[in-house]
């Protein structure tokens, strides 16, 4: 395994430490593992509060500041945080308005929150909760655990984070959220597995010439395993799912994600080849973000996200936001 | 010919949860890959988190000189140290495993048979109750549920704790083997679709430790 | 080798239609392979062009835009533009207060941007040129090419764009420029090879258990390989030669830049690492940044930039930038 | 015996270039490879993708029915391609090389040996001019001083364009091999210090390919 680390059981602290030195704009509470804005949460605003395993960086620590997260809370390498993490952030960040709990669907994200939530709920805050459920990868989801929360989830706290910074209660929050998550779709593919710091060694074995197909962002395999491909053809395998399981035709934002370990020249390429697919499937693009957002560690590997959008959805996503993630108009 | 006791002291149930930590230990590797093949590899990783920071609870607590007073207390303990130490899915459900447990088992130091069959269905209901579960859909509820029947069925049969036990282990270890051929249907291997088919549940690995590890604690 | 492309010869041509298509704000004159901004060159304002061979992105066409560069000229992969490409863009961006041209030391830049600057002269636009060579861990630059151009180039392009923003003339830019080269040093590991779409196989092999050290962004092999170091040792391989070089106390921008295949916890791990150990060697850090942005394709590995600063300098830093690369202030 | 000529014609420098373009393309991999040890392995790359478009000029000029007027007018041709299409080092020197050997050749379709012996060198000081190498820098000057200088020399003997070729190439060979031990001192490859010790400079192996084409297309 080659990798910056000093141990790996301490990665995620070692890590948290550098955020702290970086982003002297944000507050972090390295005994919990929650990133906070430096500024209290402006009393009636919404609070908005994100969280997962570690290794998908920026998401979530990167994406708190103005117009996104009000905290983050950090997990273990692709293990969800704990709910005492999440009880804590609640509380901090609660400003009488509420708290939007953003949840990707993972068992056991979902379990921790849900434990958080009650727990808050019992100490008087109000707490509700959005699981993002996009992955079109996962086909068979209504007699399992679902479909994974990818990409969509970083859309998600863009524009409900504006939302929030806006003046919307919790009730239009969360209707907001609900609606970006029902209009969001991602895939994934991976060209090399991940490795986690405290495996030592790669998740799965890829020959050089073949890649998986419909992954997640935790370094498990995907639905399919094909032979490489180039990369018109991946194109292909990432648009087509994509546009099947919804009608993507009108306004979009869309994200072309890279996973961690693939550089922004092939990322860029890879815009290029999906944007005439979707542009052919009626898909309008009227945003776009190319970069890495929502990792996998080390993965080399791209997702596409594309949510469909309407007028008040891209004036929140134009709406200054000022994280370490993302940034623009302050 | 000596017979079993047919009661389990607060202090057995220590040393339950000690070897479960030493198995966890020593089986931490396997655990994480186990969890590569149709998961996200860290199973092993989290199972030895939780039960270090239990073992250094126990720890904390033989040094203050006063044990915990009651098994409730000792459980609780323990099922709290593993949900705010874990985190995944096997954080909230080992920890509310053990938080029902103790609930069920309440103020008292010893348990017979019956009464820790009682809490160890309790911490499986809770499992439920969390995880939504059922029999085949690849988990360590299908090495658990087994478990806790066979507990009860020898029980009723007149067994003693260590015969308990050692049925318990033996129907957690068919019921781990079991989950080879499924298609998982929930946590993150139902993502990979028939292609979880074939590798072995890593809950349900870990689970048969916790049953061997009553098994070793009660000489079953 | 595992990348997305379509054809290891069309690699640029098309990620820069991926670049046109992610970033209507800019204009990509794929012809040429020149990125300008949008909109002409304000008249009277000095215009900055980079360039160079490209796998090094967002450099440098993640940074043309307000507040940085006016053009970007990209090469085929680690091979520096021509000739033809540079002198099209300086005529495209020369509002009449001459041409800046930001070149990193390597033979080839600096050859093919001479060429170009005196094709341009002859057509009666002033140029003038800055050459970065800030790396370190060429040791006896004196008899050879000298230092090789890295890190310092972001920092310089972000702080003279300013610059040139507010108004200053060709020669005050000129001056900043070379105050900023000066200032700054930079230092690189690498823990793989990356490999050239062209050569399709790494470009050096590394055992498991070494690491290079004193890389520059070419995928060329370091000064010294080493046995593979933890996170808190190799901070020491970065700041050590940095701090031996000159003297680094006072007030700094400092950047902790990802080579393509690291991810940002690693990044971000490697940041506070480096730290407490620069801190120890005077340096007050007044601006960071940590993440990807001057690049080797995929290449696993980092690099250390320190750049002594005063107000002036960051005045300039923190003035608005609007590129894909760098945004912050509008 | 056949007396060998003694005046080379603007065809045969036109199949130079060309045999110059099919060696090229025959070791791409290997100049490139060359390039991975001690540079940024694109010079195969590089060379391939120049040569390439000089041919693809060629090509056009003849289908166009109507080939060079000239000398001057060819290799000022080629020149530009290589400096508008290569980039990286080698396109501004080698492209210098090609324009200096035909502002040197000048306005003719013919040069003997002496004429071409001069133009050579001229090009040779282009590469200088633009580059500043010195003998033992480790570079393409390596292979190509020594390849001027010997067919200077074979010219002053008497000999033909043939044996003068001949003589260059040998030569540009032992100027090749001789960069193997030494430390570089320009390009990249200075970069690696000792390290650049022990391993070819791929410059001097493409300057060697472009006197063996010179060689074939005299009968040298
Ligand atoms: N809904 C569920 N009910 C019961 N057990 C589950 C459920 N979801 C997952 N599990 C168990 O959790 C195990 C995975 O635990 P772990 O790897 O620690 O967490 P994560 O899946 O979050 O990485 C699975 O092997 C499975 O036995
Ligand atoms: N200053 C110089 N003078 C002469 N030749 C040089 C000089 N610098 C580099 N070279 C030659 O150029 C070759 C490398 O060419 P190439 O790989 O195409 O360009 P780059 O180094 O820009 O990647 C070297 O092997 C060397 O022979
Ligand atoms: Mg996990
Ligand atoms: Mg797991
Ligand atoms: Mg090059
Ligand atoms: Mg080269």
């Amino acid at each position: 395994m080659k990798k910056f680390i000093n141990d790996a059981s301490a990665v995620l602290a070692d890590s948290l430490k550098g955020v702290a030195a970086a982003h002297p704009e944000l507050r972090v509470d390295l005994e919990n593992r929650v990133i906070y804005r430096g500024e209290a949460t402006r009393p009636g605003k919404v609070a908005l509060i994100s969280g997962g395993g570690s290794g998908h960086e920026p998401l979530h620590g990167g994406f708190v500041g103005t117009g996104m997260l009000d905290a983050a809370c950090a997990g273990e390498v692709f293990t969800s945080p704990t709910p005492d993490q999440m009880l804590a952030a609640t509380q901090a960040v609660d400003a009488g308005a509420g708290v939007l709990h953003i949840v990707k669907n993972y068992t056991g994200d979902v379990l921790n929150f849900e434990m958080a939530a009650e727990l808050a709920e019992a100490e008087g805050v109000r707490v509700a909760s959005v699981v993002v459920n996009d992955d079109v990868a996962v086909e068979d989801s209504t007699w399992t655990a679902g479909r994974r929360g990818v990409g969509t989830t970083v859309l998600l706290e863009k524009i409900v984070g504006a939302a929030a910074e806006e003046g919307y209660d919790l009730d239009a929050v969360v209707e907001l959220a609900q609606r970006v998550n029902a209009n969001g779709r991602s895939m994934g593919v991976a060209l090399t597995s991940c490795t986690v710091p405290a495996a030592g060694k790669p998740t799965f074995d890829l020959p050089e010439d073949e890649m998986e197909v419909g992954v997640g962002i935790h370094g498990e395999p995907g639905r399919h395993r094909v032979p490489l491909a180039s990369a018109k053809e991946i194109a292909a395998m990432l648009v087509d799912p994509i546009v099947h399981d919804f009608d993507a035709g009108g306004l979009a934002i869309v994200m072309l994600n890279g996973l961690g370990g693939t550089p922004l020249i092939e990322l860029y390429l890879m815009y290029g080849e999906v944007v005439p697919l979707l542009e052919a499937a009626g898909v309008s693009i009227e945003r776009n973000l190319v970069g890495n957002y929502i990792t996998s560690l080390d993965m080399a590997g791209c997702s596409l996200t594309v949510l469909k959008a309407d007028d008040e959805l891209l004036r929140l996503w134009d709406a200054p936001v000022v994280t370490p993630g993302l940034r623009w108009g302050a | 010919m000596t017979v079993a006791p047919s009661t389990v002291t607060i202090d057995q149930l220590t040393d339950w949860l000690r070897r479960f930590q030493g198995l966890v230990a020593e089986h931490q590797t396997e655990l994480t890959e186990l969890d590569s093949v149709i998961g996200d590899a860290d199973h092993g990783a989290n199972m030895a988190r939780g039960m270090t920071a239990v073992a250094a609870k126990l720890d904390a607590a033989e040094g203050d000189g006063d044990g915990p007073a009651s098994v409730a207390d000792l459980f609780k303990a323990v099922g709290m140290t593993l949900v705010t130490s874990v985190g995944g899915a096997s954080g909230p459900l080992y920890g509310t495993f053990f938080l029902r447990f103790g609930m069920s088992a309440g103020a008292v130091t010893t348990l017979d048979a019956a009464g820790l069959g009682a809490a160890l269905r309790a911490g499986l209901d809770g499992i439920v109750a969390r995880g939504k579960a059922e029999l085949g859909d690849k988990t360590m509820f299908d090495a658990m549920s087994p478990a806790v029947d066979a507990w009860d069925v020898s029980v009723a049969a007149g067994g003693s704790p260590a015969d308990a036990s050692a049925a318990a282990l033996a129907a957690a270890e068919v019921g781990r083997d079991a989950t080879v051929p499924l298609v998982a249907r929930k946590g993150r291997a139902s993502y990979l679709g028939e292609r979880s088919a074939g590798h072995l549940d890593p809950g349900a690995a870990s689970t048969t430790l916790l049953f061997r590890a009553l098994a070793d604690a009660l000489g079953g």
